[in-house]
């Protein structure tokens, strides 16, 4: 146990932060830490959370429909670690000072926001294979470096949830492939539903390196590891050898292996689309989240029931203690 | 159906017909906890369907497998309780429906553990460790609601309302009907209970009541009161809520005739 | 126009009835009629509109799932006709002098009965033809005597009634016919239906007429016309041979021809079974009630708000005037 | 589909999906006299729909019978507006929703009237009857709702401000939308504005709007904003309500393949 001798200093503070992070060192909730570290973090486990729990709608919305009792059971489980990864990032992000409630205000009044490709549609039952290979395959891309971000509860959480995303990505890529192998219409069902996934997910990645202005903090303070051009090429590259063992076709007819730099080399994204639906003008951005809001207001008598019963029963305690 | 078919049918519909209500709530709930812990549930109980359902089917002539059963039946060939049918209604109905369906469950399964069928003895011993924790949820939602604020008791008193007339049909199917088409459904069961197969459902319901009238009073609720029960299910003659409930869940599957998932 | 030139006494206005009911003549809203009588008339009129609304929901259970469009359309004409019948009726039992709201309020209640036929429940498709086929067919036996009933607003209501009470009944029996030649899924669904309809629709025509109390005094006063037994037999005499064209099995054993009565002889019925449904332990008993008094209760405001618009129109027509 | 069955669908599948809608009405009107005015409503809109898609299936190659078109296409096939899919709500969304949409209808049909098309003509100057009664209903509730109390006058905002988005997509589908799978749907009929078959959609979207501020402004209402608007119904792009509302419509029909009714 260090014993320090004197009162840490504001400057101090700030160069013990500076050598963790130098250090490839942990920040722990104890330790001090610049603001805006605080506010980059909360932000971003924030979205990440809310990600989690409106990103069980798109799946949610075909449990009861699932079209075989084992692909039901596989995907409720799914969509019940969605719940729980929700709850592991909450709790991270509640270690910097915002309660769950606060957020979940937030989330349900625009002010913090949620990852935008939970606001396309599932069209078909492919859309939930899909979203498996291809939304949770990106989401793996990104989150694999998060593991070794330098706040130590953030990056605990991604390990825990690291683990559980690979199975999800494997019943996704599971999903599809029933459907390649099956009749004409199950294959035409499996394209249509890459057909829309694709880009989307290519976006999930973020913007170009060049129009990113935040990442630069994030790189200098640990939190980000790689720029979004590195990660999206990076999922391109593993994407693509998948798509062939399923004989789907990814709807870019630029595509194509790059033998000099030894990447695949795609087509250029269109961001109009991405921004109109990241302004809220997306076919599901005002659904996703009244129906999230109605869950919470229509469950808001549970949870007064529950703390009015947490009170009586810590009042009876009391009296015949 | 055969007795044994018909038996493992009732106990498997239930559990599959349950689970589809109760992931209804998913995205839905309260707090994120209920989330986690209502898809938990309903996995266990679509876990405890498939084990039943497939068994029936692998004693069926020909055999069928869990998902032609699950999703090419018609509703009048399904045997499940009119109470797992019902809509979910708010959480405190949902609650008071899981209460009395647990607490069901966990008496039968006990007996069922006894089974002089090795493979429903085996599916008891398996399934009764989860309905230990179906039952504790339920009980701690229903303590907590009945004796929260004026408003969760208000509710909690009527889910429980409207699911008591349920309850009767659990253990003593139609008696009091006339039916038309065969003997009455509790007769049905009279060889296997004769073989020790299974329980005389009739002989559970005492101790079921009781275990729930400690549940309610302690809740400071009142056990209802009421002039008609449910009955038909075991028969095939259900609530107009499973037909609905059916079409959504085969819809996907009946629209590709013949496709593998 | 008959000029009195003396003021009726009792003993004239029940005279001046009586002689009416004896020319089988019609009684009107302005006449004198006895209290008995209109407590009566209220009662049956009452229960006669509550039937045909509470009658929507068993079919309007499976509108959106009719299997064909041109069955669809005409189910919806259907159901459209009874909403129709219970207007007629609340209007005929209106001159009576109980308003539509204190029937609808009674109905709820359970003050007041309506036929407990509908307390069945409709299990599959072809019950929307064993509906149409048996219980229209036994409402259209009970129903045709009373175009001739002493209260002249009731027989010209039932006389709009009784014309599309027969298209109703061939409708039903069309459904049966079309499942009767087809698949043997369909006929398995047709008979199935059937065995579940045949004997609530024979318990329709009421109670056997030793056990009929209140039969007399309708008798005597031109409400009714025949026994529940006579009609009862009127409409076993008329199904039977339909049931034959359809080859369609009535489940009754005893069912048999009777060469010396000239009618054919049916098994006894089991009332035990309907005196429990009419107490109200019937499958839908609950149901049914339930789901009325929540469209009444859901549609307050909207009736409220007519009423407010109305009012706030008249007192501008008044300003402007 | 070829642009002429593009568009009898477009018009065939809005009538038949919304019939559908206002038939869960029935029994659950708040008067009686409603029961039988949504019920005309919905048979008129089923009369309109089974005629434009028999239209359509006619003139497929090889053709197909109205039932095949209603019960055996996939949501993705369906090329219905998300207007007519999304839930009725109270009684005043579904107000707004048949406001809005007999609005539009009503100019519609007037245009489709001098079709080139002879069989569209006949079609449209038969609903055009019947689409004037649609649109006095609603316009009459619109202002009872509007101008009657406190909480209609609410009510009846909100039903507006819920379906308020989802009207541009009637006159411009996909305007402004990048579509990966073929060109903007709005260009698809372009072959049948030349020819005069239809009326370019877009052209009719000034006056509706028009129609529709008098009609809310009258009824003391404000006309909504939206941030987001619906769009991707015409190219098969479906609110998920659709895929909900089909399995059950199309329950009973899949359920017995190859029957007839």
């Amino acid at each position: 146990m260090t014993v320090t001798s004197h009162r840490p200093t504001a400057g101090d503070q700030q160069s013990d932060f500076d050598a963790t992070i130098a250090a490839d060192g942990r920040i722990e909730p104890r330790d001090w830490m610049p603001d805006r570290y605080r506010a980059t973090l909360i932000r971003q486990i924030a979205q990440h959370a809310h990600s989690e729990i409106i990103g069980m709608q798109p799946e949610g919305n075909w449990l009861t429909r699932a079209p075989s009792l084992e692909r039901k059971s596989i995907l409720l489980a799914k969509v019940q670690d969605e719940a729980g990864h929700g709850l592991y990032l909450y709790a991270a992000a509640e270690t910097l000072g915002m309660s769950r409630d606060e957020m979940l205000d937030l989330l349900h009044s625009g002010g913090q926001k949620y990852s935008s490709i939970f606001n396309y549609p599932t069209l078909t039952w492919a859309d939930n294979g899909a979203i498996g290979w291809l939304v949770d395959g990106a989401a793996i891309v990104n989150q694999v470096p998060l593991c070794r971000a330098s706040y130590g509860p953030y990056a605990r959480a991604m390990i825990r949830i690291c683990k559980e995303e690979s199975f999800h990505q494997r019943q996704g890529f599971s999903i599809l492939l029933a459907l390649a192998r099956g009749t004409d219409e199950q294959k035409a069902m499996a394209q249509d539903a890459v057909n829309r996934w694709w880009w989307p997910s290519l976006m999930m990645f973020g913007p170009p390196d060049g129009e990113s202005p935040n990442s630069a903090d994030s790189m200098a303070w640990g939190i980000k590891r790689f720029s979004n051009d590195e990660l999206r090429q990076r999922f391109v590259d593993m994407t693509v050898p998948q798509a062939e063992i399923l004989g789907i076709t990814l709807p870019d007819p630029e595509l194509r292996w790059d033998e000099e730099s030894g990447h695949y080399a795609f087509g250029a994204l269109d961001w109009s689309e991405f921004k109109r639906v990241l302004r809220g003008d997306g076919p599901n951005n005002a659904e996703r989240v009244r129906r999230r809001k109605a869950a919470h207001d229509d469950g808001a008598w549970v949870r007064e029931a529950a703390t009015a019963y947490a009170a009586k029963q810590a009042a009876r305690m009391e009296q015949s203690a | 159906y055969s007795p044994l078919v018909d038996l493992t049918l009732r106990l498997g519909d239930d559990a599959l017909v349950l689970s589809q209500r109760l992931m209804e709530w998913v995205a839905s709930a309260p707090v994120l906890e209920e989330d986690v812990a209502i898809a938990n549930i309903a996995l266990d109980l679509l876990g405890q369907g498939r084990m039943l359902i497939s068994y029936a089917g692998s004693i069926m002539s020909p055999p069928k497998s869990e998902d032609e059963l699950a999703y090419l039946r018609q509703a009048r060939e399904f045997r499940s309780s009119h109470l797992v049918e019902i809509p979910r209604g708010d959480f405190a109905q949902t609650m008071a429906r899981q209460l009395v369906f647990s607490t069901y469950q966990s008496l039968l399964y006990a007996e069922l553990t006894h089974s002089t069928d090795a493979t429903i003895a085996a599916i008891a011993a398996k399934a009764s460790k989860e309905v230990r924790y179906h039952l504790d949820h339920a009980t701690q939602w229903v303590l907590r609601l009945g004796d929260g604020t004026d408003e969760s008791h208000e509710r909690m008193q009527a889910g429980l309302d409207v699911v008591w007339p349920y309850v009767d049909e659990l253990f003593d199917a139609d008696s009091g009907v006339e039916v038309y088409d065969g003997p009455q459904t509790d007769e049905k069961l009279r060889p296997l209970i004769d073989a020790g197969v299974c329980p005389d459902f009739g002989a559970l319901r005492e101790p079921c009541i009781d275990q729930l009238t400690a549940v309610i009073e302690t809740a400071t609720l009142t056990v209802p009161q009421t002039k008609w029960h449910a009955r038909g299910g075991r028969r095939g003659v259900h609530t107009s809520d499973l037909d609905f409930l059916l079409a959504e869940m085969q819809s996907v599957h009946r629209a590709y005739p013949g496709a593998t998932w």
